[in-house]
């Protein structure tokens, strides 16, 4: 369990994350993988806290996570609106707008 | 020499500005203009001022005045000025300004009559025409330097130009009178070079230049090459004849006396220069002698009486350029003075001819001498002078040019003017009996004589054809181009002598009521002359040459240089385009395209 | 200090600006307060070109405004030789256009905001001293062409040819929108190459000041001459229909109304050599001289070319914007000799060839009011319908042929002399071959114009320009000749100025050749 | 904690009141409030623009957590203008069309402004962070605001019967590439905090070679943050959300959340290396890469756009290009030169698309169509478009040609010689572009459509007349604002960590 092993699992994480992001066609699955890569950081910053002892990285990860919670909120309504004018929560309903 | 205005030759200056106020004065008010009458009287008004100025000026060259000018410098460079404007009275000046208005006077005089059935304001446009060319012609005589001599020449030119093209409803005049302009101007580009050359050499336009030999030659040889554009000489000699196709006087004024002439008269005024030019000089006497036996040649066998006039004046250019290019200035200039009046008078009679007879076809003319008595003894004073029949003008100046040739080793140039003097005296002799013995043929039956307003210039050229001959010593002496004396050897003998044959073979041709049938014959032999000559060469040159590079430039510019600003345009227009599809509207591709960026970013920061 | 330069150069923006106030329907009005500006401008213009002390020569009349000190921009107003003659050409230009467009009726009063704008940037480029300031100006005097001609302008038809056949179908090329849009683009290209020359430049002597007499002080290292010079001359040389970027001109001036295209040949092109002499060559002498005798091969490539090209026009406004390219060819070429006299004759030639153009295009404009096309073959026997437009017409053709006792002669002789006895021959000789051909063409076209029996039935009715229609090119007319007879009132304005800026540059590379 | 030293928090503490006194007046107005809200939000925005003429350009607060300084003022009075003319803008718009949700455009706009406030200030990360997304996050709620507008209108609330709602679709594009942007920026920080163990801007980066991780770290950063500049390849959203969203609110998207961005940016990308003698790292050569890309592929994907909307969001993306050339500089010339740009750009950009809304009211459409034969229907409205087309296109006489010269002055100061030289070829492609929408207004002046003069309310006018005065005015005397960013740029590079 050294630091660097932690980084490797916030980055594999991260990657999911990613995957899931760019596959994923509901819109509430997107926002889960988001949150996935987030929480990556999070695991990031506390790893960082707890290997040099400093609590820096715990108070980062308080606001990083209030922060993502107020982003995924806005982002389920905007689903829930997407469902709502679109009947279909896939994001490939919402491709009027382009060129 | 700047001398203040005082004593500058006052009468000079009004001979340039009097013609020059007219034709201003008739331009800017179209009224005037419009109604005719006082636009002649204008002009004539301002010639007569400039003819008593002229004539005063000669005496006082003749009463010893040395020679004077009034110059002020016309550009500046580097804070000084460049290139004289003004007047310069001298022998040879005074004596052109003379000639040139003398003739000028005759002429419009005969126009005023001879003009008369034209619209009031084409009448009114004539007489400005008339008042700008005196006015060039006086600036071009008296020009101090060859900048304001080639300022004068250039707008002789374009008054050519104009009067040529008088009848500008007639597409014939308007070839014509483009086709003058566009050969001279060809020409004329020879002067500008030649000024370049001597404002390199001396940064002066002056007459007496000192030049080494061979930039002498340069500058001569291209001065001369203007020369054969203006004075007719042989390549560039075709617009002569298309010159006809304006009003008969402007033929007698501009393409007889004084404007083809100026060439003439540039060759006796820049003699410093062409004094150090042998080589242009032989060139000269070359081309004179060809043009003069060219011409004569093309004279016998044209059927428009003015076609004749018009080939004469190019063949005896040709004699006064080859006396030049032999080197007696006096001859040339001599012969160019008495060749003014009596060509101005052959051509003044035709007018009347045609005014008569309302055609210019020898073919409508015929037995004029009983219907047309004083105009016909005008023709043939003008045609004896032309001959050179001794006794008359003709005789003295034609003895000197061929005086001159007479000493020199290339004896081809001598039997080649020999030749002329035969076969003018050929020309002048058919013309004479076809239009005015025999019987009347076409419309000569019911021709009448001219009015008094007509007979009288041709009355005072007459005289002056006759007379000026005798004043050759006073002649050579004030103009100091040579010295003169009359000598009665073997050369004057045998002109005379083929003078006088000539119009035997041309009584025995055509005299005594023969039909002009064998007019037919020869007209053939022109129809061939001219096809092959000349002048289908330039046609060729201009139409399918000029105009077909024209084109292809023209299409190269819109289509290739063009198109490449276009294939700019496009280019991008494409490539934007192409853009627009990268904005597929789809969200995961947004997405995917800031992942790719940010991962690429963290691969750069990661290797750099 | 004295306040006459600003009043001449913002005269008619201050006009424009009242013209906002006037409402559209007072057609008289917009006219007056139109004309006013220009006749301010004009009669200015006329008082520095009469004040300008020829013996002093140098910068007169100074003008400085401090806008922004930090960077060096001052709005520095002075006048050298020069910039007093074409500030004359300006005034007079401006003063026939303003009348030419009378007949304007659509939109008139934007028409004549933006023409003022347009001139009140064209007046301040003359006499800027400030290098900044210089290029403001020119920018301004660009931008309101694109709506000028945009708006007011004609469309022409150009036939689908050549190796870039399939690029018609995407852009209409020869519509007045077209050419309103490359006209514009191609000005601005050219301006963006002079922006980057003037930072350099700025940047290298010390980025105190943009003032053109401290800048032009500085010696500026080899490298930078010799590659900001062609910046300045590809720039400036778009305006002035240097060969390759001349594309624009005809299109452009085929397109623009009357009074636009009587502005933009007869004076902006000006702009562009005027740039090109004040700016690429006082500031860079070694630039100058290592390019000069390209500059001059080009120049030679537009006289004879644009002859050319013009001679196989069939429209008549085309056959004299391909002329103006032909002209400033020689203009360019004057530049190119660093000769006194080519010099003092490509500035006259700016000149003359403004006030030759100028009167050519009001003139077509009366022709095209009346007849309603510019194909020349359709036209004939003009001369008996129209003999008062007949006579200017001529008179415009001789002077642009070069016929002595026209503006014309002198600046062409002048520039003809100079590259002789600098030693380029062959540049003399083709500027002369070029002046000939031009004979040819413009002589032929007035023949198809105006000679010839009486026009078509179709023609029947034209009457002749009349009343304030004439004003214009009497005005022009008079230039033409009084200029072409004494052009010494003009001359002595230019030399003082041609000796000083041609002294910095001789100086500089150790006397000439 | 005095009271002072609280001063240069001021202005974000008002705003926070401001934003609370909306919602708490949203409450208790009577049902048909009209405008009021509107102009009361405006008064608030009005007032702070005042005080912050007050607020000291010094102090600092929480021991280097928040700077003021002249650099921060500026930027905040910039997000203030911005807000205001944003607010008069919308006054007429919002009440029409969503008269009972009011209240919350406005407070939700006021949240934002308060972030934008906080940001330029932050020195440490944590609080840029929050700032950063304080501004963000309001602005994903404020595109969908159109909710249930279909096509056509639909005045009433019910929801939209499977109707495609663009709002919808706009603010679903921007949220999900503004949630992903957060989500590697917040990775990157950790790396870069966790590697530096501290979270204050200045101590972020070591004094020798960089840690590979903190490269790492502060790239993912830069990509991160670069979505709401809307720099090249982060650009996608912007077309789609400015067609969807609101117009007057796109106004306001178009330029604070740009230039507010672009401060965060600097204080990362030129204030922490300055901390250290300016060892640049990797970026200064990718903000170039991403300067170049923005500029050539902004100006050339907005030339075919038919869209107005599109095409301004495309040149925005252009123009972000030109202002990260002045800084990729790293002098504090480039610095204040970048500011000027952005005054100028909020200026002239929020007027184009007041202009633009003002055409386009009735049915939704804003293609070039709508602005057929403008200046004969409304001279005022045409006068002011050509205006402000020029400034963006860098035409004399109008501010933005100051912009953009002095962006290329300091880039061409720094050596960027050829990259000038491309924008200033690409600013003629620009003017392509700008001149095609001038053409629609004032060439196609076939007034004979029958489009009616634009009604346009009195906010609106306002805001349309205070762009256009700013824009000519500083054209006209760009000194005015020029001294400004001269001493906002040099207060920060001279600041070293207090």
């Amino acid at each position: 369990m050294t630091l660097t092993t932690c980084l490797l699992l916030a980055s594999a994480l991260f990657s999911v994350g990613v995957y899931g992001l760019l596959t994923r066609q509901q819109l509430v699955a997107v926002l889960v993988s988001v949150e996935l890569m987030a929480n990556a950081a999070n695991i990031v910053l506390v790893a960082f806290s707890h290997f040099t002892a400093s609590p820096l990285g715990q108070v980062f990860t308080l606001f990083a996570l209030a922060i993502t919670v107020a982003e995924v909120a806005v982002g389920l309504a905007l689903a829930l609106l997407l469902y709502r004018t679109h009947a279909s929560s896939r994001l490939d309903a919402a491709k009027e707008m382009n060129g | 020499m700047r001398s203040p205005l005082s004593e500058a030759p006052l009468a000079a200056l009004v001979a340039v500005l009097a013609p020059a106020l007219a034709a201003l004065l008739l331009a800017v008010l179209p009224m005037v203009r419009r109604r005719g009458a006082p636009a002649a009287w204008i002009c004539l008004a301002s010639s007569v001022a400039s003819l008593v100025s002229a004539g005063l000026l000669l005496a006082g060259q003749l009463g010893e005045a040395e020679p004077m000018a009034w110059t002020t410098s016309w550009l500046t460079l580097d804070g000084q000025g460049l290139g004289e404007l003004g007047v310069n009275v001298d022998g040879i000046s005074a004596s052109m300004l003379v000639v040139v208005t003398i003739v000028a006077l005759c002429v419009q005089v005969f126009s005023v009559s001879y003009m008369h059935d034209e619209p009031p304001d084409a009448y009114g446009r004539y007489f400005t025409y008339h008042a700008l060319f005196l006015f060039s012609m006086n600036l071009l005589v008296l020009a101090p330097d060859l900048l304001q001599l080639f300022a004068g020449w250039e707008l002789v030119g374009v008054t050519s130009y104009l009067l040529i093209g008088f009848y500008y409803r007639k597409p014939s005049a308007g070839r014509a009178a483009l086709k003058a302009f566009w050969i001279t101007k060809l020409a004329d580009m020879g002067f500008i070079l030649a000024l370049a050359v001597l404002f390199t050499s001396t940064s002066a336009f002056r007459f007496d230049a000192e030049l080494s030999t061979p930039l002498a030659n340069v500058v001569a040889g291209l001065l001369f090459f203007a020369v054969v554009g203006k004075s007719a000489q042989f390549p560039l000699h075709i617009w002569l004849p298309d010159a006809m196709e304006g009003p008969t006087p402007v033929s007698a004024l501009l393409h007889a006396a004084t404007m083809v002439a100026a060439g003439v008269f540039l060759v006796v005024r820049a003699d410093p220069i062409f004094a150090h030019a042998p080589d242009t000089r032989e060139v000269m006497l070359v081309v004179g002698s060809l043009t003069a036996l060219f011409a004569a040649g093309l004279a016998t066998v044209q059927t428009d009486i003015k076609k004749v006039l018009a080939y004469s004046t190019c063949s005896q250019l040709g004699y006064m350029v080859a006396a030049l290019g032999a080197g007696s200035t006096l001859g040339g200039y001599f012969h160019l003075t008495t060749h003014a009046f009596f060509k101005a008078l052959l051509f003044l009679s035709a007018g009347s001819v045609i005014h008569a007879v309302h055609s210019n076809e020898l073919a409508d003319m015929g037995g004029l001498r009983k219907r047309m008595p004083l105009t016909a003894t005008a023709f043939i004073v003008g045609s004896l002078a032309l001959a050179g029949i001794p006794g008359t003008a003709g005789f003295f100046s034609k003895d000197l040019v061929l005086a001159a040739l007479e000493g020199r080793m290339g004896w081809l140039p001598y039997v080649a003017l020999m030749t002329t003097a035969f076969l003018t005296a050929f020309y002048m002799g058919r013309v004479v009996l076809v239009a005015f013995f025999g019987e009347a043929r076409g419309k000569a039956d019911h021709a009448h004589e001219s009015g008094a307003l007509m007979l009288g210039p041709l009355a005072v050229l007459a005289v002056l054809s006759l007379g000026v001959g005798y004043f050759g010593a006073h002649f050579a002496e004030v103009t100091a181009t040579g010295e003169y004396h009359l000598h009665f050897g073997m050369t004057p003998a045998i002109a005379s002598g083929l003078a006088l044959g000539g119009f035997a073979l041309a009584y025995a041709v055509f005299g005594g009521g023969r039909d002009a049938s064998g007019v037919g014959v020869l007209a053939l032999l022109d129809g061939a002359a001219r096809s092959a000559l000349v002048d289908r060469t330039y046609e060729a040159l201009y139409r399918h040459g000029m105009l077909n590079a024209a084109a292809a430039i023209g299409w190269f510019d819109r289509y290739v240089m063009d198109g490449l600003v276009n294939l700019s345009g496009w280019l991008t227009l494409v490539a934007a385009r192409s853009l627009r599809r990268l904005q597929s509207g789809f969200a995961p591709d947004y997405v995917f395209a800031v992942v790719l960026g940010a991962l690429a970013l963290a691969a750069w920061g990661y290797l750099s | 200090m004295s306040l006459l330069l600003p009043v001449v150069v913002f005269a008619p923006a201050i006009a424009a600006f009242l013209l906002l106030a006037i409402p559209d329907s007072q057609k008289a009005a917009t006219r007056a307060v139109s004309l006013l500006g220009a006749t301010i401008s004009l009669l200015g213009s006329i008082k520095v070109a009469l004040d300008y002390d020829r013996s002093a020569g140098g910068l007169q009349m100074g003008y400085d405004l401090p806008l922004l000190p930090t960077l060096g921009i001052h709005l520095n107003l002075a006048v050298d030789g020069w910039g007093a003659s074409l500030l004359l050409l300006t005034g007079i230009i401006i003063f026939a256009a303003v009348l030419a467009s009378f007949t304007v009726a659509r939109r008139d009063k934007e028409f004549f905001i933006y023409l003022l704008v347009l001139v009140s940037g064209v007046f301040g480029v003359f006499v800027a001293q400030d290098l900044l300031i210089f290029f403001l100006l020119y920018e301004i005097a660009v931008l309101p062409m694109y709506l000028l001609i945009g708006i007011w302008g004609s469309s022409n038809k150009v036939a689908e040819d050549g190796p870039f056949r399939y690029v018609w179908s995407l852009l209409d090329v020869g519509g007045r929108e077209y050419a309103a849009m490359k006209l514009t683009l191609m000005l601005l290209m050219g301006s963006a190459a002079i922006l980057v020359g003037i930072f350099w430049l700025y940047l290298e002597a010390g980025a105190t000041s943009f003032d053109l007499a401290e800048l032009a002080r500085h010696e500026y290292a080899e490298p930078t001459q010799l590659i900001v010079f062609p910046l300045f001359w590809l720039g400036f040389g778009t305006l002035a229909g240097v060969f390759p970027f001349h594309t624009w001109s005809p299109d452009g001036h085929a397109s623009a109304p009357t009074a636009v295209s009587m502005l933009h040949a007869g004076v902006l092109m000006k702009l562009g050599a005027f740039g090109v002499m004040r700016v690429g060559m006082v500031l860079l002498p070694e630039g100058t001289h290592a390019w000069a005798p390209i500059v001059g091969a080009v120049a030679v490539i537009n006289v004879v070319y644009g002859a050319f090209s013009a001679m196989s026009q069939k429209d008549l406004k085309y056959i004299v914007a391909y002329s103006s390219v032909s002209h400033m060819g020689v203009v360019m070429l004057g530049a190119a000799t660093l000769d006194s006299t080519a010099w003092n004759g490509a500035v006259f030639q700016m000149f003359a060839h403004g006030v030759m153009t100028g009167l050519l295009f009001a003139l077509v404009g009366l022709i095209y009011e009346r007849s309603h096309t510019r194909i020349i073959a359709t036209m004939g026997g003009f001369g008996s319908v129209m003999p008062v437009v007949a006579l200017f017409f001529t008179l415009a053709c001789l002077s642009s042929l070069g016929l002595p006792g026209t503006a014309g002669f002198v600046a062409e002789m002048m520039v003809f002399l100079g590259a002789w006895r600098v030693g380029h021959p062959i540049w003399a000789i083709a500027g002369i071959v070029g002046a000939f051909v031009t004979a040819v063409y413009v002589l032929r076209a007035s023949r198809t114009i105006f000679w010839g029996p009486g026009p078509s039935e179709k023609f029947e009715h034209l009457h002749d320009a009349h009343g304030s229609e004439l004003v214009a090119p009497i005005v022009l007319g008079a230039a033409i000749v009084v200029f072409g007879v004494w052009p010494r009132l003009i001359l002595d304005l230019i030399d003082p100025s041609t000796s000083a800026n041609l002294a910095v540059i001789t100086r500089v590379i150790g006397g000439g050749q | 904690m005095t009271q002072a030293d609280f001063m240069p928090l001021l202005l974000p503490l008002l705003a926070v009141a401001a934003t609370v006194l909306v919602i708490v007046m949203d409450l208790f107005l009577p049902e048909r409030r009209g405008a009021s809200l509107g102009w009361l939000t405006a008064a608030l925005l009005g007032g702070l623009l005042v005080v912050s003429f007050y607020v000291p350009t010094t102090g600092v607060v929480g021991d280097g957590v928040f700077v003021g300084t002249a650099w921060s003022v500026f930027f905040a009075r910039l997000s203030l203008v911005a807000a205001l003319l944003a607010v008069l803008g919308a006054l007429e718009h919002v009440e029409r069309r969503f008269p009972r949700r009011q209240g919350e455009y406005y407070a939700l706009l006021l949240s934002s402004v308060v972030g934008m406030l906080i940001l330029p200030g932050a020195r440490d990360v944590l609080l840029l962070v929050v700032a950063f997304e304080l501004m963000g996050i309001p602005l994903y709620v404020l595109a969908a605001y159109a909710k249930s507008e279909g096509m056509p209108l639909l005045a009433s609330e019910e929801p939209g019967s499977g109707k495609k709602s663009p709002a919808a679709e706009a603010a679903i594009k921007l949220y999900l590439v503004g949630a992903t942007s957060t989500a590697i920026t917040l990775f990157g920080l950790a790396l870069v905090v966790g590697v530096a163990g501290t979270t204050e801007i200045t101590g972020l980066l070591g004094d020798g070679p960089l840690a590979p991780l903190t490269r790492v770290g502060m790239m993912l950063v830069l990509g991160g943050m670069s979505f709401k500049i809307g720099l090249v390849p982060f650009h996608m959203w912007v077309p789609d959300t400015y067609q969807g969203a609101p117009t007057p609110f796109v106004a306001f998207l178009s330029v604070a959340p740009k230039a507010t961005g672009i401060a965060a940016f600097v204080s990362l990308f030129v204030i922490a290396p300055a901390a250290h003698g300016g060892a640049h790292g990797p970026w200064i050569a990718m903000l170039l890469v991403l300067a170049t890309a923005s500029m050539v592929i902004g100006n050339l994907a907005a030339v075919p756009q038919s869209d107005v909307r599109r095409l301004l969001g495309f040149s925005g993306v252009a123009q972000m290009g030109y202002v990260l050339l002045a800084i990729a500089t790293g002098t504090s010339e480039g610095l204040s030169m970048a500011a000027f740009f952005l005054a100028a750009y909020v200026v002239t950009n929020m007027g184009v698309f007041f202009v633009i809304h003002a055409c386009a009211a009735e049915d939704g459409r804003h293609d070039l169509a709508s602005l057929a034969g403008l200046s004969q229907r409304a001279p005022f409205l045409g006068f002011a478009l050509l205006v402000f087309l020029l400034s963006l296109a860098g035409i004399p006489f109008a501010v933005g040609f100051w912009a953009k010269l002095y962006v290329f002055l300091a880039a061409f100061r720094a050596g960027y010689v050829w990259l000038v030289a491309l924008g200033a070829v690409l600013a003629v492609i620009g003017l392509f572009y700008y001149m095609q929408v001038a053409r629609a207004a004032f060439m196609k002046d076939d007034a004979s459509t029958g489009a009616p003069a634009p009604t346009i309310g009195v906010g609106l006018r306002a805001a349309v007349l205070l762009c256009l005065v700013g824009v000519l005015g500083l054209g006209l005397w760009p000194a005015l604002l020029f001294d400004q960013t001269a001493d906002a740029g040099t207060s920060i590079l001279e600041t070293r960590a207090p």
